[in-house]
């Protein structure tokens, strides 16, 4: 299998979608001549040439807008909204029209695109260039939430979230992009809605998303040393959430901590541990911890940051308490 | 201007179905049948109705709250209209779009639109399908004055000219977004003078006046159609209701709705119709008898219709 | 004490701290001349003229953004967005700006603003003016979310609003504007971040927001004749959450169930879930079940409307389960 | 026009603390000591420098993310500048905005901002609090071209027309929006041109000569002060450098940069002030110098800062 990094990965899933069907086009700012501010779109305006590889003006609404209109009249747009934190000025298009159009319409629409978007922080971009928002993006009917934490993943998530015919918000966080990995050649698919478990283990559950599968492997590894097996489990669709694979773990662990680097407070975590307190409260012999950010923007200077990103350390000590307990 | 009786006849007709529609679901929303939100057309139907005479099956159009017209004037069905509105299982969305939502892809119908502002990005999202399939089709957005002022309408317009889209941009100015009247939400007199802003064609037309809509918008579409970009027609009017049935509508005064209901597009064109020799005093009404005959048997048929059951809930949110 | 409409109780409010501080002014979309669509802001251009009270264009990120400019420069605006549903195109101005401008400038801000917006399904409005959206807010830090239940809580409420240095985002639901009920005459709050409970009970706790409150109350009174006693919990602001009186109350009944009306899925009520299966898991004697909206959006037609909006039955079928594990 | 000597001077001497600034920046940037994104305005120095000449300690900016020429132009002290972009704790944000989001409001300086765009209605908020208090101040709007693009902006200009607000908006076009040359964002040649959609007086300056700059913002300035409403300045310029630090720049031809380099808004100043006996070369040189030492002292001042505690992490979320 070739070794490539998660912008690489990402970048053939483009290449290989486009090839396959022509109604797929790429939009967004600098995704043409540029190749995307972080790479992921080089070379396609070379291959594909501008009518398929849009550079657009500044104008979010309507490229996400242009995007649901197109899509309903039969194109399969792959859009891009450079950072998440830019979702503010586009939303509507997104929420209220390409989400709710098939159900208002009693059936008869159907939107297959994409909106990638680039989140999460440790590059010091500050508090308007580093949210993680998948919790918005899930409370709403009509989307699917892609995250995906390896290249081969990310390659697999892509082309699968392409050929779905709903619109999908796919997110890629921003320190993954330089991440090794192999992923296989030509067409792959990893199917939403399927969680993948990164590490077996006995003793606690460790769900993790993005970056964190990172943080929460690592912290596994040290775990082990003190004799305490981790599993962890990358739900990699927050939408479909693949309900059943986390039951599953936890009925075996008995135990559940959540990482993720978005903001603990009404973040993806809440509602994946009040799933849990539903539907294997008799299984759990501990209370649920979820590591997550603090309660405040994304800070920029390096030591805040960093205090702000849940670390392995905070996780090893949630992990270290709900066996404790 | 090429265009033969037949077409003029059916123009008033569709102008005349549209009203008779609405008069009966504002009937119908005063006893109490119509959940939500209504949003009545009648005063304005020369627009939608001059617009879609030059519209192809194939062309698709974007509405806003205010749709009916829009809908009848592309070829939506009464009798599904009337039982989408009512809420019923045969509706055009199932019953569960209502009236803000009415839509119909397969008739180039991108739907009704609860939110001020979200059509032209969709339009033009519309018009870059038909640029990129060229097969000639084009888009229409229709959006109000008051949507003008919104910014999404401002970068659909910036964005269809930079990419030379198949779109027209028809402001339905009837001077206001509910109570607010456009002179104290715009500076300008007309919406038509921003199209200078992008470099597209801006016309002011008499909205009243349904041959003189048919003829500005129809140069536009052809200007579309040809590849030449989009264009803004500006379509001055009145609404003869309130903003939404059970609108007091205090911030009008009387005089100005009597004022515009002399300019009433139906009679004005009915009058011109038989004045020419196109339609006889018999034949309108022949029409109004017809359409009277058939609004009965749509409202007969959403009446019969079924409420959707409650199963259907949970169904057409997702495309497996 | 004087009776009064829930919507009579935030005119009351609205012309009680226009009248004590001249730095507030209203703002919106037909808030002026119509005052107010749901007529909460009537009468107030008459009171306090266009210089206070001003109607706006169609255009509700310059309402917004006004907002935060001029409270940001010492002003303190109460603005109208009408329908929650249409935040979508104002989002950016209250989650990148409002929210973050004080942190982001290291304190040297301040933006004493309230956004108030309708919410809430039970007219026929559809998916586009039924939404309620709390949970999306609740996960902005910087951020106050404000959601009442009763015309005294509303007026307490807004005048506290009105009075915080902070951004806070008002959510009135649309059920409840016309409810009747005793508020207390001329000043008078009630503080942000205290929940109240709005029936006593040992057996079970039921926390509910907004119009769900009343559905919570009347399914404890049936409950109450099968002899289960149920104590209805109203956080009334979400953020701050009152965590300590939800943990009280379930250390004390061991039995937890959440009604709102938002869809379930990374709703406001994952957030309180989550947060009583960390710090209360060991009290608990049953899991947590949520009675919330489906998973789709809200539906037009009356009788999917009404299977839509989380029914007495469910909640009371809900809190049956819990009595029985 | 009526202008000091000195007036001059310190025109020229802010225009040149703004580019030491920078290119130091620049500099500590390659060296990664600046974490995040950096944007420098350097080769348009004219436009902040010209306008803010015009202004009070009282009036208001709002900035962009190419922010540091606006804000030193409004009185930003480079040593809390410099803090605040290596993420120190004496920066004027405490470490906690950095380079994208440096702000003041003490100053009048409502923060850079990293969200393109959301300026403009932020500024005619603060303008709106000027009108409202009554006091004669006013605001000021930098903004991009690629800016100009966004429906916010159109929001704002549309709202600040229909209050009259005191705002002066000031259209820094630079050519591009990263990548995205004003060719392909937009069809009219000028942003100025798009005052006409809201009445507005529009205004195309040479941005690289900080007199133009500062007699056409004077003029806007004044306008809005005596409660005439807001305008439009264009000043056309070009940035020397990449989007951000680190942008390899293919989209641009080197001979257009070449081309704009001559044009260098600070040589030619000096030149004309030397020519018109304003300056001597010796004056030249201490200023040169003072700025020189000023900026090491900033450096120092900053480098020796610590950088903010995690206990501080959590506080300045929210106002007790
Ligand atoms: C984004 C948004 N803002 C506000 C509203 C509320 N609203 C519905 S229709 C309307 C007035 C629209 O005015 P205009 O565009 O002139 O259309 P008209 O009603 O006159 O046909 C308003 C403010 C909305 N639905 N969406
Ligand atoms: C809403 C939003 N969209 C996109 C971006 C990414 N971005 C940052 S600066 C920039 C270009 C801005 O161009 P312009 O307004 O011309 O300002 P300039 O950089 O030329 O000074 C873009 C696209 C952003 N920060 N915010
Ligand atoms: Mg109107
Ligand atoms: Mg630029």
């Amino acid at each position: 299998m070739p070794t490539m990094t998660f912008a690489q990965a990402l970048n053939d899933a483009h290449k290989l979608e486009m090839l396959r069907d022509p109604n797929i086009y790429v939009a967004g700012e600098d995704v043409g001549i540029y190749g995307g501010i972080f790479g992921v779109t080089g070379g396609l305006l070379d291959q594909f040439g501008p009518k398929r590889v849009r550079d657009t003006p500044i104008t979010e609404s309507a490229i996400v807008g242009t995007a649901v209109g197109a899509a309903s009249c039969g194109l399969r747009p792959v859009v891009e909204l450079m950072f998440v934190d830019f979702i503010g000025v586009a939303l509507d298009q997104l929420f209220n029209q390409a989400a709710k159009m098939k159900y208002m319409f009693g059936g008869k629409a159907k939107i297959p695109m994409v909106l990638r978007a680039t989140c999460g922080a440790g590059i010091g971009a500050a508090a308007q260039h580093s949210q993680c928002l998948e919790a918005w993006f899930m409370h709403v009917p009509g989307l699917k939430v892609v995250m995906p934490s390896t290249p081969a993943d990310a390659k697999g998530l892509l082309i699968s979230a392409i050929r779905d015919d709903n619109p999908v918000v796919f997110l890629e966080h921003k320190m993954l992009y330089a991440l090794e990995g192999e992923v296989p050649a030509g067409d792959y698919t990893v199917p939403l809605g399927k969680a993948d478990i990164k590490r077996e283990g006995k003793d606690v559950t460790v769900i993790a998303t993005a970056q964190a599968v990172h943080t929460a492997l690592s912290a596994a590894e040290k775990l082990s040393a003190d004799g305490i097996s981790v599993e962890v489990l990358d739900p990699r669709t927050l939408n479909p959430l693949d309900e059943e694979a986390i039951l599953e773990s936890v009925r075996k662990t008995h135990r559940l901590v959540i990482i993720h680097e978005a903001v603990k407070f009404a973040g993806a975590g809440a509602e994946i541990a009040a799933m849990v307190a539903e539907k294997a409260f008799d299984r759990l012999d501990a209370p649920i911890l979820r590591v997550a950010a603090p309660f405040v923007p994304v800070p920029f200077s390096p030591p805040l940051e960093k205090e702000y990103i849940p670390s392995e350390e905070k996780l090893i000590r949630a992990v270290k308490t709900v066996m404790e307990s | 201007m090429d265009i033969s009786k037949e077409k003029m006849v059916e123009m008033y007709t569709i102008m005349s179905r549209i009203r008779m529609f609405e008069l009966r679901v504002s009937e119908l929303f005063a006893a109490g049948k119509i959940p939500g939100f209504v949003h009545l057309y009648a005063g304005e139907e020369a627009i939608a109705t001059g617009v879609c005479a030059n519209l192809l099956g194939s062309d698709y159009i974007t509405s806003t709250h205010r749709g009916h017209g829009h809908l009848i004037a592309k070829g939506g069905e009464i009798q599904f209209m009337m039982a989408e509105v009512l809420g019923k299982k045969t509706g055009y969305c199932k019953g569960k779009g209502g009236s803000m939502h009415i839509a119909d892809v397969a008739l180039g119908i991108l739907g009704a639109n609860g939110i001020v502002g979200a059509g032209p990005p969709l339009a033009a999202g519309a018009a870059l399908a038909c640029q990129y399939q060229d097969k000639g089709a084009i888009a229409v957005c229709f959006f109000g004055d008051g949507a003008s002022n919104q910014g999404t309408t401002h970068e659909a317009m910036n964005l269809a000219t930079c990419w030379k889209l198949p779109v027209v941009f028809i402001a339905e100015n009837n001077m206001y977004g509910i109570s607010s009247c456009t002179l104290n939400s715009m500076c300008v007199p007309n919406i038509a003078d921003r199209a200078s802003a992008y470099d597209m064609p801006g016309v002011v037309v008499d909205g009243n006046d349904v041959m003189a809509v048919f003829e500005a918008s129809g140069e536009a579409i052809k200007r579309a159609r040809q590849g030449q970009g989009p264009s803004l027609i500006e379509c001055k009017t009145y609404r003869h209701r309130g903003h939404f049935e059970g609108d007091p509508c205090a911030y009008r005064r009387k005089e100005e709705l009597e004022e515009w209901k002399e300019k009433d597009p139906i009679p004005r064109f009915e009058q011109k119709l038989v004045a020419l020799g196109v339609m006889s005093a018999e034949q309108v009404r022949e029409i109004q008898d017809t359409l009277k005959k058939q609004l009965e048997e749509a409202e007969r048929f959403a009446e019969e219709s079924p409420f959707p059951d409650v199963s259907e809930l949970m169904s057409d949110v997702y495309t497996a």
